[in-house]
């Protein structure tokens, strides 16, 4: 079972919910949070003083998924991001040992889905 | 910011060339020597009104007045709350810089296109007094008006005016360039809007004809929905808004108390509105036009109320609160002039006109974020036309409301038309895709309403 | 969904019921054809008092029912500032519909159950003078009142008979449901508010009596808020405020902004509250009511703050605003009738009142978010008594007070009761385990208050 | 906690000995028995002015004190949106003692020190006329004053006397501690203000030499931003502002709505702030008074937003709502007295002055959150010296209006810059690292302005 | 040592804590999310326009524990959360190779309580 | 490839930041959490109640990097954080199998930066 984290810009996560979606994949956690990354940030100016803003909003999406659907979720993610500007986004793949189900208990792959 | 260089630059020319224009005529506009220091209050007594009823109906007047600029806070409020966190600073400071480009204006020009006095240019079509505002002596005394000085006049008139502007404000929200906004409110509210109010309030062939328009349920409300009705057409819908497959997406008020206070404070100001446009103090009267303008506020609410929680199973605040102001603008073109039942009638159907409008409006993909559309255009024609069936007043006949309406449509909406087109061939009136998703806060500001605050970005 | 059509139903029904019994008695409401043009102001003068006083009354009876109007605005605020992000679309909705029910149920019958003049029925207990608003010709003039015009009337005591419901309003909030709450505000501002105030200031047996109640310390706020303990009583307490081993989690305030703006207003329209129940500008009397009004305002602050200060070590600014409010009910039953010292030291104490009142009745289990209870009924038994203690007129003795508050709370707690009880019974008045936690906002109204803004799910 | 203490027991004796001394005079201070019941309004006519005009006056000066309250709202509202999420309660708190405060002291000690009458003890420079407010009947006749009764002054100036105090509150927020500042805020309002204010309004040796300011440029506002002044350099700025490389740091307003409504607020209540300084209901003078008000609000948003937009190349909402007080502050010494033309002019360059004083003062490193000392200080001073370009009364000379402004500064700047050393001497006047960084309202209140809203803890 | 990440409902938060607790376990970060699983979302109006909220509120809890606290934290979590509908939420199991307490510069298992 | 999480004091990001930046990090995303830790909560009153917060306001940094630049990483997170008292923080540190550029596709080590 795998960990897929997709950091993207915040107006593409509904695509990426509608391309998941057409993938079967419609379980997932949500948060907000600030990039850096090689996208440039842009000036602000308040009360005669400008600063650089360089926290850009982001939408982080979790998605756990059985090996299988590693690829799929990339792919899916990937329509549903791709601008192809700077601040698309990365996708960070890691391993998920076991998975529970609250309500039931149930563990492993089948709790995934 | 090269791009804002432009409309910043046109709007500094116009509001020079204005200042200039009132320059030339310092000497009328300025007032000279007012009394420099305090002295028992004597305005000289005219005949027909003793000092002290002069007095009172000024006094009631400027009370009037203040409850008209608060009117302003009102829209801002309501506009920002029913709007995204991310178009707040822009909202704010546009219904900021209307106040100030209302006033000043109509110090230059605007009072004196919209009360000609005898200087008609145009048949009673188009009349102007000349630039600046001056009164002599007896401007400040009862001969000019039993019931408010010269200045109470002027200040009343203006915060009138500058509302016209702002409720356009509401209905491009989020999506409309700054700069090209402010220049098409500066023209909106220096001559369109006065140029209509001569032709009722100014004594011109509107009145003459005998439409009525007690406190401008056209001349005001439906003048600024026209305006209002010609920008969004022009701008097109937010983004995201309409969905090709037909649906809906709402875009979701972001701060529900902050339109609640606009809506309150929008009610309060509607007693001066109304209140002052007897413009006496007249106890009878006045007292009257509270009551049938606080009734169908009330029945405004209970109409939008009772359609939206029928038709969409929920009752919707934002409707509740678009329900009272409907009630308002309907009441405004008749509130001393039909009974307290009709009152309550008119601000009833009102409500539930405004819910229905607002669907329409989404049917026909005319994206109004705040439904000043609705409010102030559809419910602004139905209040006018409302005096035509419910007045006390023979006088009043349904044709000659229409023709009232018309004539006001006939003028606004082609104006506000052609500014708008103007401005979009040339500095173009929409911003950007990415400055829109972006917020207009930080695209035309560079700033936002919430630092610190998590705004969730996506919905 | 089916669960709301109920209350709707009923509501709509005993709305229906009540217009159609005004509609029934048409001509008796329906101010036929008022003036329909502004004319100079001459209402005929009436022995006793000029035109000109007459016009300065009521055009202060005017800006006090502005000011009363606008304090509709300050509950708002400040109840849903004091609860839940959650239920800050509830809170808005209910307010926002208070004050349209409380204006159409008083010009339908309220008004004319709380003055009937001679039409009493039973004993000087109940009166009725008929459904709907009407007046004559003198009833715009000084033979109506020397004070205000019955437009004024209606409307100023219109505007005062909503605060009633209000603020039961905030004491129940977060938990009670929508439909029920609507129908128990209608009928509480309807009949039971003005009942009880037609005793005294109806002329009924209370002012007969002798007891003394200048601007509503009893009639209102303490009507108001025995009707927020029935309320209270029967709720319960919000999930998780009170756990089982004793001790109490405060449920936070969202919004403190939004919570001192509704102290301020609440303020300023106590102006109105307490100045406008002079009944007429009379400079002397109602300037030192607003010196004693504001003053008690000032140490309410004081005194709240000192005790919350000694006693939670940190100076609480809920309290703070709660003090003012404090203070002010304290001040409003003898506001024109203790010295200015006098009122610093009504104020003080019902400053220190509120603190232990809103403690103790945590330590009840009587769950008030708002505080409601303890400013109003706490705070308004208070100050009606306080006037037996410190008022300069020998006819007001403590003896007299006490009776007032028993009989108003010999009627206004049971009918609450009863009528929150009978809801229980049939429609419920509690919502669901889910919908409260997941917030009346998304349960009642399928709306958020602050889309977008993420708000942290737990505390 | 132990750390507060100490401010709390020396304020709450400060407070305590104040209120002995009233109370040993309260023979004086207690009004005895009003009329207790109301009768038709007939205050006893005197010379000159009819009973119906001073009722109309006194009317008139009810509502520009109710105007002037309700400033203090827009102030706490300003100040709040316009620093961090984190003091919020802290600053809506101290708003709320400061009118407590000012009220209680005034009433106490401030009215007769500021209107000593006859009761001069020091040349034309200090003068007092006792503890505690007290009139007999002819205070509440046109015997006292033909615009109002004793009690519509002490109320009106009371509430004037408040501000000054609040102006400093927006300066020094973000880190100053809270019992100490309420000590200073106590001293200031109760002796420092009301000392200056004899000088020139209760008829002291500025008003002697000729000296004009009309409603306060220099007497309120300059008097508050000198206090702000000494509050911002013993204070130093907040962490993180000024960095060591020169850089500048900008800490966000976190609530541009909140700060939005504070300068609609403040210029509603700017029109009882000048319009009753004309302490009559006079209809030219006030009226015109209203009018240059305006322009000036009006011109002075023009002003800011003008030189923002080019300077910083993107309009900022916080300047425009500093240029709009800039305006109001500016044209208040002499509203009455200038042209409108003039006005116009003052606000525009009051407008431009906020601007560059704001960037001036930040390299300087004067850090004031709010810009209280630009629009105060700086805009007063400028509104004063105005007066002696602009007057058409050639009695207003430059130099009489710089000798009022330096001597004005001469006493309340080191007042102040005393006051607080003292302070920062014995209880300290900043809260220490940790508190600021954690928020005053944690630390100083043990509360949250937003609980449950997600604020990001980071900027 | 494993993270164990939990998505649970926002007003169990307080009884998976109490539960924690009484298993020894006091040390978590906590954050909002949304999420999107089995469980059904609703619907809101707004200006007269259905439109379904189908990203629900959630809190999601980060634990790092050893090893042999794993299986006890579950239990805790599962203890506290389960309520036995759709929605109680999911627990997700992965491995950590090291950890840092930042303090003091402690490394490894005893920088993780 | 490692995933380097890491939970601060808000007001020390600033400075973690500018530390990372020095050691050549300038990618990561950032969001707000809460903390149960050895940090003690502090007491607030609310009408006259007392109760204790002990969820403290921390900020969270995720920073994917590859392998060598694990330690420097955190050598410029302790650098940046540390103050000495409880409360500093900590750093966890965990696998990640893969990484996307969303915008090119890229993959793996090249992506990550
Ligand atoms: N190494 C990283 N570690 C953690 N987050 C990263 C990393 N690289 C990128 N991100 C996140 O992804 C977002 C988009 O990255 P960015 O570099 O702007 O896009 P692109 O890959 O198209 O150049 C960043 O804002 C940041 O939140
Ligand atoms: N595969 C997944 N990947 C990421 N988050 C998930 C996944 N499955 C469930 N979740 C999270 O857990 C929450 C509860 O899951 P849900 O399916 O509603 O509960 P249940 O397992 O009881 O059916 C979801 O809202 C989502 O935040
Ligand atoms: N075992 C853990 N699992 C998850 N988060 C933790 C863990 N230990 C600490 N944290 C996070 O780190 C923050 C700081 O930890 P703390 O124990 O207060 O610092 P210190 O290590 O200096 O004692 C906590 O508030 C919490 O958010």
């Amino acid at each position: 079972m795998k960990l897929i984290t997709a950091v993207v810009q915040p107006h593409k996560l509904k695509d990426v919910k509608d391309s998941l979606a057409k993938a079967g994949i419609t379980k997932m956690t949500v948060s907000n949070a600030l990039g850096c990354g090689q996208q440039k940030g842009y000036d602000e100016t308040y009360r005669g003083v400008v600063h650089e803003v360089n926290l850009l909003k982001k939408v982080e999406l979790q998605i756990a998924v059985n090996d299988d659907f590693v690829e799929p979720t990339i792919k899916a993610i990937i329509d549903g991001a791709r601008t192809g500007n700077i601040g698309d986004g990365k996708i960070f793949v890691s391993d998920i040992k076991d998975v529970i189900r609250i309500r039931t208990g149930e563990r492993g792959n089948e709790a995934i889905g | 910011m090269t791009r804002l260089r432009l409309p910043v630059l046109v709007l500094a020319a116009a509001l020079v060339a204005q200042v200039s224009l009132g320059l030339a005529n310092e000497s009328l506009w300025a007032q000279e020597a007012p009394a420099p220091e305090v002295t028992a209050p004597a305005p000289e007594a005219d005949p027909g009104v003793s000092a002290e009823m002069f007095t009172v109906n000024n006094t009631w007047m400027m009370v009037a007045t203040f409850l008209v600029f608060i009117m302003h806070l009102g829209f801002a409020s309501i506009e920002s709350g029913l709007c995204q966190a991310k178009n707040t600073v822009n909202i704010l400071f546009k219904n900021t810089m209307i106040v100030a480009i209302g006033l000043l204006t109509y110090a230059i020009m605007g009072f004196n296109l919209m009360y000609p006095g005898d200087a008609w240019m145009m048949g009673k079509y188009l009349g102007f007094a000349g630039f600046g505002i001056f009164t002599d002596d007896a401007g400040i005394t009862s001969a000019y008006n039993v019931g408010y000085t010269y200045w109470t006049d002027f200040l009343f008139q203006g915060m009138f005016a500058a509302t016209a502007a702002t409720i356009v404000s509401g209905a491009v929200a989020e999506r409309i360039k700054l700069g090209p906004f402010l220049i098409f409110s500066t023209l909106f509210v220096a001559v369109v809007y006065p140029i209509i109010g001569s032709w009722k309030w100014g004594a011109g062939w509107l009145d003459e004809y005998g439409f009525y328009d007690f406190a401008g349920s056209t001349l005001v409300h439906s003048v600024g929905g026209w305006g209002a009705l010609a920008g969004v057409i022009l701008l097109g819908p937010r983004l995201g808004k309409y969905k090709e497959n037909g649906t809906i997406k709402p875009i979701l008020g972001h701060n529900m108390p902050l339109a609640a206070i606009g809506m309150f404070l929008l009610w309060l100001g509607w007693f001066g509105f109304n209140g002052g446009s007897v413009l006496s103090a007249d106890p009878g009267l006045v007292s009257f036009v509270l009551v049938t303008t606080s009734l169908a506020a009330a029945s405004g609410i209970v109409g939008a109320v009772t359609v939206s929680w029928i038709v969409s199973k929920k009752p919707d605040l934002s409707m509740a609160l678009n329900g009272a102001l409907a009630g308002l603008v309907g009441i405004t073109a008749g509130a001393d002039s039909v009974s307290v039942m009709s009152s309550v009638i008119i601000g009833l159907i009102a409500g539930a006109i405004v819910f229905f409008s607002v669907i329409t409006l989404d049917k026909l993909k005319l994206d109004d974020p705040v439904g000043a559309i609705s409010v102030h255009l559809v419910c602004g024609i139905w209040g006018t036309l409302a005096v035509g069936i419910f007045s006390g007043n023979a006088d009043h006949t349904f044709m000659k409301q229409l023709v009232g309406v018309l004539a006001a449509g006939a003028l606004a909406f082609p104006a506000a038309f052609i500014l708008f087109l103007l401005l979009k061939l040339t500095t173009g009136i929409r911003v950007d895709r990415e400055e829109e998703l972006k917020g207009l806060d930080v695209g035309e500001h560079g700033q936002e309403a919430y630092a610190q605050f998590q705004i969730f970005t996506v919905d």
